[in-house]
């Protein structure tokens, strides 16, 4: 089976570490902060310039002065550092971010990633993305393995405009957790239930299958 | 010794002088932190042919979004424009050019211009249709592009508090673009929720020293809330 | 959950890593705001072939000049070393390398190295000994030279409060070089008079956020002042 | 007569506009704050990083983290600001300082400034004049005109390492007041007593001597 929008999450929420300065991108990644293994503490960057982003605020809480880079309006928990946006990508493309999880159209073998424009549609901008790709060393990519045709988004070479050159190394779709390295993708995890076979067939880019792939587990 | 009293007491004061085809360097981010009067003023005044550099262009109705109402914007340096649907038609119809740039760049671009630096490298956009037609370089083995940096003719700023020399706090994330927008116009105008007494702020604690400062006016904020997110109290 | 708890409690745990041939970015100007203990930490250990980015060198016997003594120091980047007569005599018999820098260049290329801009055009420089040997290039008719960031294998930095996330507030013109020395070091040493409670520190008038800071240590602090100037009471 | 040391801070003070920013050297032009006019308010810069610079602390008020770019103990006049070293140089290479006033070795008819290092003598370091020339506008050099052994110090070229190039547009000597322009110096006003012929023959540069060249007059 397909890995839910949740078990997703909580399968990116173990690659964190504690200590760790992550930023989550819009959608699954943002489900992350939901799944923050216990013993473990991490603070949320958000691009639009707080370090240390807390819950969603109560209804008496709710300050127009207070909200995360997607316009949401959120809290900052104890020891948060809020600072301009230039401070907020000095900190981004200096490399000073931990992990950042993101979304994205396409990945391919050489690490690049699509994930901001398809031509034709309206282009809405790629706000803090082509930023945060560029300045971090540590990407997990979400998004699903295939599109809705069966077209697989794990490519040899993005077809869509790029967002980041050479700057992905791991991708959690919705069938597996792979790795990107030495223009391949190598296979890590596969989700419960999903079989080599199914991952090999939507897997356009090159694919190296090591000999034992782990299913994924996750707490019923 | 009026020298420093940078007051202004009506929002026609505080933008006397924006011309059509001027550049414009706003801050905020979504609507948060916009001068939003302003903006107002600006629409007021009907002014057209604007560039505007803002991370982005409010929404209908309301921030910059009125300026598209007025046909006013014919060139915007944006990060993220959509959540507006009166510009998407427009972007469709070319009315206005829409440069995107990437939020890290277009902060530091204005940053950069009111700094007095020309041009910096960065690796954002390198190997993207945004570094197309830009120098590339390499530093250490890694690939950068070479970004202009930004001035405008004015710059449209919200802080929390100043003096009436100009010294400005912002208050939380309201922060944003604000305090890189008030370095970077040839004119800067900023609207507050307070006018204190010089003194009162403490020195070094200042966000925008009042070097950079050319009016100062009180206003009343709407301070729209664009995507109220609440959990259970 | 350890994971932000950045203080430690001797010196020697906070220079832990320090080696010969490393680079080091200081914090201070002049004698103010200098991490001074840092710095005898560093004498101590008697580490070797050092490069320094710092404005100044200290002098004789105190900050800097305590590395001096120690012929610690093989290079520096510094705009003014005038005040140190052991600095003159190395100068002069070639046992330092002095790279004169112009304070404000020296202070962007750290701010820049930090912010992960490997380069930037200024005019500052241009025409002069400080140009030869720079590309230079022209923007709307004015020469400017290309000038590279610093990364630091380690940053000392000297600041009056943090929190225990390495947050941290400078106190008056103590805070000179110290907020860009902060954002340059692979890792960054912070020294202070007092270390606070997360959430004691106003996020919004936070000048290091946390995210810079590796180590975070409380001290004590002389505090040498370099030229007492008074008035009549 | 030649002018003395408070003569020259006087005249140059003269030279203040109300609300002006202005970054004093050291030496002569740090005297000018003494001499500001009636009904002027000028902010003081300092390039460690104070803008509104107040006066010398009284032995009660010395704090040793308030100092001038001159490393001397100063207090801040209210409504002061306080940061760090890079934004103080973002004001001053961004031309947001509206005047500078530096002392010099020698300056030339084009402009050209030298003040930070004579080959041979021990160098001590540009400091922040070399961003200083380089951001401001307008910028008055004070200096003697010529040297003890009677050697202009306002030459067609310098011979000195330069501090900037074409940036200079007013000098005011122990002699004269002159300005910069196209590649000549104008000679604007005498220093009480002192002949055009003194200064003409003191000044190697180009020198153009209008019609009527006035007499600076001092409160006695």
């Amino acid at each position: 089976m397909a890995l839910t929008r949740e078990q997703m999450a909580q399968r990116v929420a173990r690659e964190l570490e504690d200590g760790f300065y992550v930023n989550l991108g819009i959608g699954i990644p943002t489900l992350v902060a939901n799944y923050i293994p216990d013993g473990i503490d991490v603070m949320l960057q958000s691009e639009n310039g707080l370090l240390g982003m807390g819950r969603y605020p109560t209804e008496a809480e709710v300050d127009p002065d207070m909200i995360n880079a997607g316009k949401e309006t959120v809290t900052a928990r104890p020891g948060a550092a809020i600072f301009s946006s230039a401070e907020s990508f000095a900190m981004i493309r200096g490399g000073h971010v931990d992990l950042t999880v993101l979304g994205a159209f396409e990945v391919d073998q050489q690490g690049n990633i699509a994930s901001w424009m398809i031509p034709g549609k309206l282009i809405k901008g790629m706000g803090g993305a082509m930023d945060l790709v560029a300045g971090a060393e540590n990407i997990i990519c979400t998004m699903t393995h295939a599109s809705k045709h069966g077209e697989s988004k794990l490519l040899e070479k993005c077809s869509l405009p790029l967002t980041g050159a050479g700057c992905i190394n791991r991708v959690l779709t919705d069938l597996a957790y792979l790795e990107i390295k030495d223009g391949a993708f190598i296979l890590k995890e596969r989700a419960p239930g999903v079989s080599v076979e199914e991952i090999v067939e939507k897997t356009a880019g090159k694919l190296i299958v090591p000999d034992h792939v782990p299913e994924m587990t996750f707490d019923a | 010794m009026a020298g420093f009293d940078k007051r202004v007491y009506s929002y026609e004061e505080a933008m006397d002088g924006i011309e059509s085809g001027m550049t414009v360097i706003a801050g905020g981010f979504g609507l948060c932190g916009i001068p939003e009067n302003l903006i107002s003023e600006i629409k007021r005044r009907a002014v057209k042919d604007l560039t505007i550099y803002s991370n982005n262009c409010g929404v209908d109705g309301f921030g910059l979004g009125l300026l598209l109402e007025g046909r006013q914007i014919s060139r915007i340096f944006a990060s993220y424009v959509g959540e507006n649907a009166l510009f998407e038609q427009q972007m469709l119809n070319d009315e206005i050019e829409v440069v995107l740039t990437p939020q890290g760049t277009l902060a530091e671009k204005m940053r950069a211009g009111g700094a007095g630096i020309p041009a910096f490298y960065t690796a954002t956009g390198y190997g993207t249709p945004i570094g197309e037609g830009k120098e590339v370089r390499e530093f250490n083995g890694r690939h950068y592009i070479l970004e202009e940096s930004v001035v405008g003719d004015f710059a449209i700023v919200k802080g929390w508090k100043a003096d009436r020399y100009g010294n400005v706090v912002y208050r939380d994330t309201a922060q944003n673009f604000n305090p890189m927008a008030a370095t970077a116009g040839k004119i800067t105008v900023v609207e507050v929720e307070e006018i204190v007494e010089p003194g009162e702020l403490r020195p070094d604690q200042i966000h925008t020293p009042g070097i950079y400062v050319d009016r100062i006016i009180q206003g009343t904020f709407e301070k729209r809330i664009e995507k109220r997110t609440v959990r259970e109290g």
